[in-house]
């Protein structure tokens, strides 16, 4: 029992980062702020280098690797604040054609959810809809579990001005279904997609606190690095132990699989992400507060991300009725 | 202690009560935001309504209980914000006031309380925030000019100002807080250049201001040269102490807001959310308590006396209740928002809501006007006396 | 409208102070734990210097000061860690015969409370019972609210270690009630109740700011006193905001005698109280571990004033229910 | 990533869990924790049946997971804890294991195995706590002996030890680090006084050790004279690592508990409760990812051949990857059982209660082995790389 990376883990979690420093730095996302249109060629690119047919199995064109090598990938596309419909194009990679090569591009909405949000609804070629799957097991009243396919031209939407520059969002007010999709488990759906989520926001929590820790080595006041203060010292200390805690649960939860190792993960990790870039904020002072400073992106993306797939109340109830299990 | 009002205090607040009742139907519709001309339009006209009906000096020369029910009141009623006057009213007027020569009062003073002049403060540089007295903006004697080289940040309304309270180092070999000067700069001399800032909100709230050669008469100067760390703190005094008293009133009403959008959408039914609000009902009413205390403890002098400057509760030290305030405040307000974004659900995701622009101007109280850890180390060190350093 | 203390009230203050001082200084407070019985003696001094009979009317031989007068006084109290039943006497003076003067002593139980507490048992010469009055305004089912009157050794008791070695505790399992005393009003009783242990909370979380800055002033490791390194320094200044917060609420609350004031002050000096002793407990380290230590003594009066006259979650719902009130 | 048990470490769980079951039952009855002679008769008594059962080594030579095996299997089981075996297993053991000549290890490691000989602590000193290394106790040389005095405090088992890993400054003129050194004393010297040290609980775990002119043989010196800063760094980095296994699996079957009486006792229905032991769910889970993850970085080598000397994650310091779990851990203890006071209602005041007397004694976990504060400096400098000094 071990939890170091293989060799093979390691290089594809450097490949990553590597491929993501080199076609999404910070020119590319600050001009994605600007405009948050999809970049297409980017998208193939992702998908000629394997990303979203990461797990498919390589008899199916895919690269045959498991849930911890997606979790090391989805951790750098935290760190590197990559938006798009990311979660949802790995999880329907070889369910919906054209999505695995990056061809295509697919969403995927929380049917269950109190309001049912789209990411990046004007750059989806399909839809997808859970239902059900959750705690409860069942869907919305009347609907059964399941999951559901839609052309997105066909689905009505209230628009909404995503608190995320990066993530445009639509609220899904009514979602014609066709035949469930053969396949994919709700269930499983569900909870691949929150693990996801949740190494995301490792990824941004480990990004703020290098970033925080750079400020505050660079930064002087009172005639010292603000880093020497342990004020800022132990806000920082803190943003590490969070952003470890989350990373050892989130790893350990894409080993298992196990559906309350993946909740209690989630939870840690959403923590780690909003407190650690409010802390990354505090520590930036008035610079923080600005436009400029990538600080909010990763703050604003920590909100909705831990919005998605599992909120903390939920969480923390299932965890808590886990406890009698 | 004696909580109830008198009956002067009373009377006072029905008439401007039924002032306010009389007065308010009859403004025009709130600017555009983003309209900075507007804005200062809207914002002076009110000051100039406020002067007519005989409140334009409540910030100065009022008892401070007066003062309170000002505010309280104009809050409640939803009254104009002090807006583009704040600096005037609250930070350069009482400064000039303390501070200023006879003809520098008769100067500026009086279309400060008209609403004819809007003053902005240029005191924070990008690389002075925290640390204020390293600010490097250098004015060099000539003639009779200080001339004016460096950059300024954070200052909110530069656009639109007439003034500017600057301070600026004019000793640039004296110890840290021995070489400033405060000058007062008009905003259309030469050489001034405004850009704006955008804050994470999406907003421009704050301007930066670059100084190239700017020339400034030395008779804009307040207080003597090399005296304006000392100048200064009359002002920061006054910041950190009853500046934030509106916003009090206007939590308390969010708050009340909160709870009732709770019951309509059913979260109201999530104890965990019922009982966060709860206890921000108790923080906001003591920190309501906390003010009462403060101004209280100012005593009878007017603000524009330098009233926050009178010994604070804790020994003798101006302005430290305001940090104590302060330090709590800017984490209640934090804190009632990501309560207001609990309540809105998955509404907290769309910036188009009124509370989710709060909760994000929120993310800015525990860093401006002195950062939470600054505001800790005040604390420390002036009112309880512990060691410098380190 | 103002805050400041009269001269009166500032002379009564100064001069509880140094009564307790110079009645129940270091010494006395460590034999009181070592032999928590009640010393008659001081009781008697303090009946004799009016402390008990500070709200009675001049005319029937009180001081005939009120609420505030009584909070500054108990807020010493708490600063001091005075033992015993206090809250009872005072609330008690011209109610039950001699406790006035001190003579006599009163225990006070809520009877609505999920476990009937009683303080010092062993040192009660009556036992006062208030049933209802608090916000449901009604007593235990089948109970009439009122305030009732039992001899001590009518009541039935399960013994009980107290955690606070100063404050003796049993749990009160029968008492026999006889018809309800007329005079005092369950709801007043609570409310002055609440209010006085609430200034009993403020003056120990006062207490402890205090300890905490003079030991971190003259501890030195690493070459400086421990004072001057900004973790110390940041403790002890959110202790000094916590208690002034609190101070606020509580004496506001004394003044209006608002139910939600006293509830929401309850609730923030019971906050302060405790939160500032372990804080306190940090800063001493080691040392602050040890029984010989003040700081545990604080905690654990803390702790049981705390549960006594409403809980957290009772005033934290009680306060969500006013904002729809 | 690999958390899957190999074949071998699923069979040693299997023989342990055999033998566990078989041994327990014929255990004596826990002596009263205030009677130590007791408590060392039967903790060693304990280490016996590990010795002759094949398992005493299984701190020092074990692969990391067997150990970790070995302590969630022991404490699963209810098993004696390590107790007065502490100091000889985990601390002093390891440090002459690594450090000691071959003869001091022929003398010293086999008896702490059998659980013949009792080791205590003589590190910290009244005035050096966080500032370990401005201990004052002096050696000095005469002869063949060290002649020591001072005073050292929060030694456990002092009172029934049989020797004590020393700290002692040998070179006053020395910097600070520079001249320390690490000896091995008989308790029973004359000189040696212990005085027991009463904590909050009520309970005396803890004692003061006066030396008085000790003598102690320079053969008796582990690693070199005035080199005993860096002998001393590798047991507190063990101290940091992986001491607290066995706790963290009885905090999460305490958590269990406190569900299932606040299930009886009718607290259930208190949401914000039950969602405080959620949370504390998912934190100790997450702590115990977190120490298999430790451990697991310890790589092949044993725990006394020092293992938790190998780089840590944050980037080859030793040590530092505990600072990240005791940080964490401590604070998760402590509101454990704040939660359960909770959970215990009124009856969180009755100190006889078990869950009362383990509130009381987790308070000194954020203190206890390095304060929050020091441990939080550690993390943000020697990991995070954030410059020393204020």
């Amino acid at each position: 029992m071990h939890f170091q990376l293989t060799d093979e883990q390691r290089a594809l979690r450097d490949g990553t980062r590597k491929l993501l420093d080199g076609r999404f730095g910070r020119d590319r996302l600050r001009a994605a702020v600007d405009e948050p249109a999809l970049d297409r060629a980017l998208w193939r690119e992702l998908g000629a280098a394997g990303f979203f047919a990461l797990r498919l199995p390589e008899e199916a064109g895919g690269v045959g690797l498991g849930l911890p090598e997606a979790v090391l990938v989805f951790e750098e596309v935290g760190r590197a604040l990559l938006p798009g419909p990311l979660v949802a194009c790995e999880l329907l990679a070889g369910v919906v054609d054209g999505v695995a090569a990056g061809e295509r591009t697919a969403g995927l909405c929380d049917g269950s959810a109190e309001a049912v949000l789209w990411e990046h609804p004007a750059d989806c070629d399909e839809l997808i809809l859970v239902e059900g799957g959750g705690r409860d097991a069942a869907g919305a009243p009347g609907r059964a579990a399941g999951v559901y396919r839609s052309a997105p031209d066909r689905v009505a939407c209230a628009p909404l001005t995503s608190v995320d520059p990066l993530t445009p969002l639509a609220r899904v007010t009514d979602f014609p279904r066709g035949a469930p999709l053969a396949g994919p488990d709700p269930s499983r759906l569900r909870r691949e997609a929150a693990l996801l989520t949740a190494a995301q926001q490792v990824g941004s929590a480990v990004r703020t606190v290098e970033t925080a820790v750079a400020h505050a080595r660079e930064r002087t006041q009172f005639g010292a690095p603000i880093g020497s203060f342990q004020a800022v010292k132990h806000l920082c200390a803190q943003m590490l132990v969070r952003a470890e805690i989350a990373r050892s649960a989130v790893y350990a939860a894409a080993v298992t699989e196990g559906a309350m190792d993946v909740t209690g993960a989630k939870l840690l990790a959403d923590e780690a992400a909003v407190r650690n870039a409010r802390d990354c904020l505090q520590v930036h002072g008035g610079m923080g507060f600005t436009w400029e400073a990538d600080v909010h992106l990763h703050l604003k993306r920590a909100w909705l991300r831990a919005a998605c797939w599992g909120v903390a109340a939920e969480a923390e109830e299932a965890l808590a009725a886990d406890l009698l299990g | 202690m004696d909580l109830a009002y008198t009956e002067e205090e009373r009377a006072f607040r029905v008439r401007l009560r039924d002032w306010l009742a009389s007065v308010l139907p009859t403004l025009p519709a709130r600017p555009d935001p983003r309209d900075w001309p507007a804005r200062r339009a809207y914002d002076t006209a009110w000051q100039r309504m406020l002067h007519d009906a005989g409140y334009a000096d409540v910030h100065w020369d009022a008892a401070p209980t007066i003062r309170l029910i000002f505010l309280e009141e104009t809050e409640r009623a939803g009254a104009p914000y002090v807006g583009a006057n704040f600096v005037g009213l609250l930070h350069a007027g009482p400064t000039i006031a303390v501070e200023g020569t006879p003809a520098q009062r008769q100067r500026w003073l009086p279309p400060v309380l008209r609403g004819d002049e809007v003053w902005c403060q240029g005191f924070s540089e990008p690389d002075a925030g925290s640390d204020l007295a390293s600010l490097r903006t250098r004015a060099v004697r000539d003639g009779d000019d200080y001339v004016v080289t460096g950059a300024k940040i954070w200052t909110s309304h530069a656009e639109v100002a007439d003034w500017c309270e600057l301070l600026v180092r004019t000793d640039p070999d004296a110890p840290r807080h021995r070489g400033l000067t405060w000058l007062a700069m008009p905003m259309d001399a030469p050489g001034v250049t405004v850009r704006p800032l955008r804050t994470l909100a999406g907003t421009a709230e704050f301007a930066e201001v670059f100084l190239d050669e700017v020339r400034v008469p030395a008779g804009n100067r307040v207080g003597a040269e090399n005296d304006g760390w000392r100048v200064t703190m009359v002002t920061l005094s006054f910041e950190r102490g009853t500046a934030f008293v509106g916003e009090v009133v206007a939590c308390r009403r969010v708050l009340g807001a909160l709870a009732r959008a709770a019951r309509a959408n059913g979260r109201w039914d999530d104890a965990v959310l019922r009982r966060r609000l709860g206890r921000l009902n108790a923080d906001f009413a003591a920190l309501w308590r906390l003010i009462q205390w403060n101004v209280s403890e100012a005593g009878a002098a007017p603000a524009g006396r330098g009233a926050s400057a009178a010994p604070g509760k804790g020994g003798g030290v101006p302005g430290t209740g305001g940090s104590v305030f302060k330090l709590r405040y800017s984490h209640a307000r934090q804190e009632l928002y990501d309560a207001a974004a609990e309540v809105l659900g998955a509404g907290a995701l769309d910036a188009g809501h009124e509370w989710v622009a709060d909760r994000l101007s929120s993310l800015s109280y525990t860093i401006a006007a002195g950062t939470s850890q600054i505001q800790q180390n005040i604390v420390a060190e002036r009112i309880l006396g512990l060691p410098k350093g380190r």
